[in-house]
Order: structure tokens, then sequence, then C-alpha cells
């Protein structure tokens, strides 16, 4: 690795023995490659190689190798029939009604891909033997990165900052509640009641005055009412007791519902 | 310039090089002897050492001696150079937020009080956070057990909230009739009025070691 | 020395402390607008450039332009000394180098390009290697049937290799010379130069999708 002329390339160095080159295509990268390689054994400039001898011995290597292994990568045979077409071409002179370009200009065109690659490879061995960054030339080996000190600029509204004050305030309130214990009379236990309280009487008497004992405390009238209201309606559907009011909001009158038609 | 030392200025020139580009494209500081190495024979490495010095000092980049060991490294006076400060606006964290607006309603107020009405552990760095934006400071310390600091609010709190002064956050009347407190809170909660003058009786001053904006009791 | 210049000269001398220092800090290539940030106003960098390039000139220590950046680097005279031997893992294949060497050349070009040269497929993996490399990137999409992404080096391309520009890429005036640039036989047609500037006539821009560094023709 330290010639001018390092070879850069992973292949082997090709054989000088020309007999040895059958055994194998595996060390070319496809054909235009081998083509290359073996334009190269003519010695003589890329510009004045025999095109016509290139074609002979890239066919004759392919049927050796075939010879030896029948599969080979399909690149190899489409390139084999081209150079087949190719010889033909240039071997039979040209037809003056051939609308085929001439066998020339397809050796011509072979001719220039050839040199084409041969080019990048000239250049990638030069590219590579420059005074490379990290092997031979170099950059800073401490470099002093700059530093960057991050100054947080914080935002807050007004509004959220009460609002959350207020959720917190109101978070401690609701740890203490204690639901209030509230007496319900049950529909059952107010028809009960009610059967008791009017008893046989027949007197249209004002639903409240029965209930005067139980009405004393305020936090018990809404469910005392309600649920007694609620019962003598059935009380009514069921026929024991009758209802009146005279006016909307006036007081509610009950009485025994007399059974007999009397 | 006379002839002969020509010759020897010529070969000094060229060791210079090569210290300049090894001293340059070293990843450490580098020993005379590691140096040594890249020199021709009978180098003085030491005299090419100073005469590289010299010739650096006063420039953007300078040769610096460190124990032993030589590198290059920035002028110092240059050095501002490689730092930059970026600013950022950022959202406050809930957590932040709860903590200053009981701070600003409590005030003067300590940490275990804050976590009393919060129901949570605050953590250090709110407390941290709060100061570094430069709303809440540290008041002195309350006369209690364990001498807690007490905090409160700063005046670029009421600038960057839009208040005079404390007075003019909302009392309860406010907050309710904003919707932000509900009606059917009990009549005996009450919000405090914050207090932001002098130290109140239940303060001691801060601890002359508390001036490095530590918490001790932490 | 009069008067009038002395405040010109110093405010030059230290907008070049200023640029040595910043360029010397760094490992990668700098751009002139980056490096205008840290400059005084109206300061003629392309002039402070040069003459820091000047006064590094034949040092251990170079200042060299890559693209359209700068960076200091060690002399390519002392390669030598400083050689270090290549990581077997960096050495890149055959089909990589030839890869690279026909985007270097051709550019801009597309993997169908690339293929034609070599006669042979290019995995898609030789793409990315080089890709991961950062020695080359895509540059748009040709406008043309199936519109395949079209590749160029970048400015880290040519400060691996040591170049200032792609017209430094050697053996450039032989290839073209022999017409070897081209898609097609050697004509009286003009022959096409490696071009790493804005979008070419036949290049559209590439497409959204393609800023995740895939190519989805691929």
């Amino acid at each position: 690795m330290t010639s001018a002329q390092t070879n850069w390339f992973d292949k082997p160095a090709t054989p000088a023995d020309d007999d040895i080159l059958y055994v194998d295509v595996d060390g070319y990268e496809g054909p235009l490659d081998l083509l290359l390689d073996l334009a190269r054994r003519q010695k003589v400039d890329l510009a004045v190689i025999s095109v016509l001898a290139l074609a002979k011995q890239y066919l004759l290597f392919i049927k050796k190798v075939r010879e030896k292994r029948i599969e080979l990568a399909a690149d190899y045979l489409v390139m084999a029939a081209w150079l087949t077409y190719l010889k033909s071409r240039l071997i039979v002179p040209q037809a003056a009604s051939d609308d085929e370009p001439p066998g020339e200009m397809l050796a011509a065109m072979l001719q220039f891909r050839l040199k084409r690659l041969e080019g990048m490879r000239v250049a990638v061995s030069q590219l590579m033997n420059r005074p490379r960054l990290g092997f031979q030339v170099y950059a800073r080996g401490m470099p002093e990165p700059i530093e960057i000190a991050h100054i947080s600029l914080w935002r807050a509204s007004l509004y959220d900052l009460l609002k959350s004050y207020s959720i917190q305030r109101e978070k401690g309130v609701t740890v203490d509640y204690a639901p209030l214990q509230r007496t319900v009379w049950s529909l059952q236990d107010a028809s009960d009641i009610l059967q008791r309280l009017i008893g046989d009487s027949f007197d249209w008497i004002p639903m409240d005055t029965y209930l005067i004992d139980y009405l004393v405390t305020p936090g018990e009238r809404a469910t005392i009412r309600a649920s007694t209201f609620a019962s003598s309606l059935e009380l009514v559907r069921q026929g024991q007791i009758d209802i009146r009011q005279s006016k909307t909001f006036g007081p509610l009158f009950i009485r025994r519902h007399r059974s007999d038609p009397s | 310039m006379n002839d002969q030392p020509d010759k020897i200025s010529e070969i000094n020139e060229r060791n210079l090089r090569v210290l300049e580009a090894v001293l340059f494209a070293s990843s450490e500081p580098l020993d005379v002897s590691s140096l040594l190495t890249y020199m021709g024979e009978g180098a003085n490495i030491a005299n090419l050492l100073v005469a590289l010095q010299q010739r650096y000092a006063g420039r953007g980049v300078n040769l610096v001696q460190r124990g032993d060991k030589w590198a290059f490294r920035t002028a110092e006076d240059l050095s501002f150079l490689l730092r930059r400060e970026e600013q950022k606006t950022r959202t406050l964290s809930r957590a932040a937020l709860e903590t200053l607006s009981i701070i600003a309603y409590h005030q003067p107020t300590t940490r275990a009080e804050i976590e009393e009405v919060r129901g949570i552990a605050t953590g250090k760095g709110t407390i941290d956070l709060l100061m570094a934006a430069g709303w809440i400071r540290m008041r002195g310390r309350r006369r209690a057990p364990g001498r807690p600091v007490t905090y409160g609010t700063t005046d670029a709190f009421l600038d960057h909230f839009g208040l005079e002064s404390l007075s003019d956050l909302p009392g309860l009347d406010e907050l309710k009739g904003a919707g932000l407190l509900s009606n059917r809170l009990p009549s005996s909660m009450q919000i405090p009025l914050p207090f932001d003058g002098a130290l109140r009786d239940d303060e001691g001053p801060l601890d002359p070691d508390d001036l490095d904006g530590e918490d001790k009791n932490a």
C-alpha cells in the first residue's frame, strides 16, 4: 500500500498465462470487465485494438467456460450473442439496402465503452492516490466545539396561574367533603304511614295536616311530601282513598274512599 | 542574511512546519518525546517549541503547555466565540405553575406549606426553576423548628403577569365571579392576603450561607 | 505608517484572529455565511480568507478551500511523515470505488448511467454505502421517463480527496479530451463536464419523500 501504483481493486492480479483464463469468470465484474481484461492482453492501445480479434477471444473464452460449467450469468450470454452479431457484421460486407448500423460503428461503440471504463479505473487510482483526509492529510485533532448555552424563557399567563391556584384550593376542599345523610321516605313507608293516619276518616282533611308531625324538619319536607303524594296517587288508583284539590297549588285534601255505594 | 545560517534556518523551518502539523492533527496534547519522533536528527525541540509558541503569540490560536505536554488552543480572549446562547420560550409545567400560584397567594410560605396545599411533594427542581426564571426569591427563614426558608414572589413576577402589586391578585369573591372557583365551596374557606413587605414577625433573616441560592434544608 | 490605515489594519487583524480561531476550532470545513456571523459589520470575508490563506501558505498547516467551504488541513507535502495506515474495514470495494468515480466525473448522473458505464448492475448497497460515507448525495430527478434520481458528490468528497472544486478532479482534461465523459460516442457535440451547481435544465427537484435519503426507484 505504499507504491504510487497501488492497485485499489480487490481483484487479484490476473495470471499471465492465457490458458488459466478459462477457469472461471467469477473474478470479473461482468462481461465488459472481462472484455477490458482481454483487450489489455492485446498489449496495444485501446484506440487501435482489433475489435474482431477481441470478439473472437471473448466467444472462445465463453465457450470454454460453458464446457466446464453450464451455468453462466445471462449478462455473459447476452454479450456473447451481441459479439457474434458484431463479428458477422464486421466480416460480411455491408449491403446497400441494409438498415442495420454498420459493423464499424458497433465496433467503435464497444471500443468507446471499453475506453470509458478504463478511463474511470484510471481515475479511481488517481483519486485514491491523492493525499486523502485522515490518511495523509489531517483535520484538527482536537476540535473545540461551540458550546451552546440554552436559556429558557418561561411563559405562563395570569389566567393559568389563577386557574391553577383555584383548582388546588378546590381540590383541598373536596377532600373534606362528606355527603349529607338525608332521610328518605320510601313509597312503601309513605303509603303505610298515610293509611295509618287517615284511618277511617271520611272527611276531607288537608294532606299536610296529617303530616304535620313529620314536616317540622325543613330538610325532610321535600322527600316526605314527594313520597306521600306519589303513594297517595297509588292509593287512589287502588280505590283506597280520594283526593281533591280546589285550585292550582292549593292544599290537597284526602279522605278514605267509601267502597259501599251508599 | 549570510550563507552559513541559511542551511540551519531551513532545517529549523522544516522542523517547525512538522511540529505545527503534528500538534494540529493530534487528538491530545503531545509530550516532547513523542514530538521528537517526527523531528530530524539533533533537533532542539525545546527551542523549536518556544519559537513556535512565539510565532503564534497574539494570534487567534496559541501554542500552550499543559503540564509537560503541548497543544494548540483557541486564544483565551476569543473563547467567547465558541460559546453561544440560545433562548427558547417554554411553557411552565403544571407543577411549577401550581407551586408558583401557591407561593404568590400564601407568601411568605415554606416548602412544607406548599406541599400541604398541593397534597404532593414539591421537587427541589421546581423551586429552582422558578428561582431561575426570576419569579420567586427566598425571603428569610420561618421562626419555627427547622427554620425553613420562606419564599415570596419578585418584581419580575409582577412584571410578567402584568400586576401592579400583589393586591391586584384577585380575592375569593373575584375568583368566584370569574368562574374559577365554584360557588359550592364552604364559607369557612379563605384565601390568604399575600404579603411581600419586609420580614414578618414570624420570619428571621436568611443565613449568610443562603446567599448562594441554595436551600440547605432541601 | 500613517494614521488612517492603522485603524483599518487593526480591525483587519482582529478579524483575521477571529477567523483563525473559528476555523482552527472546527474539524469540519465551514462555509462563508457561518464564518460571517463571527465577523464585525462590513468585513470583507473573501479578502480576509485570502489573506489568511497566504499567511499559512508554506506552513505545516494550510487553509484550504473545499467547494464553498474553508478549513485548516495539514500540508499535503508532509503526508509522508503523517501517513497513517488505512483501516482494513474502511477499504472500499472495487464496485464502490468505480461507482464513486463515475458519479464524480459524470455528475449529475443516474443509476442507469452508472450501470451503463460499468456494464453491470449496481447494487443498492453500493449507493447506500457511498451515501453513508457522506461522499455522494441525491441532487434531484432527471426530467426523463421514470424520473430517475440524479446523484452528485458532496463537499465532504472534495474534502476527503483534497480537491478545491470538481475542476481539480485528476485526469479531467484527458478524459474530456478523449470524449470519455459523454454517454455517447464522441462527436462534435459539447462534452459535458462534471457539475455540482444547482439543478441543471434536465433535472427536477427531489420529491418530498426523497428527503429521508431513500431512493424509491431503487
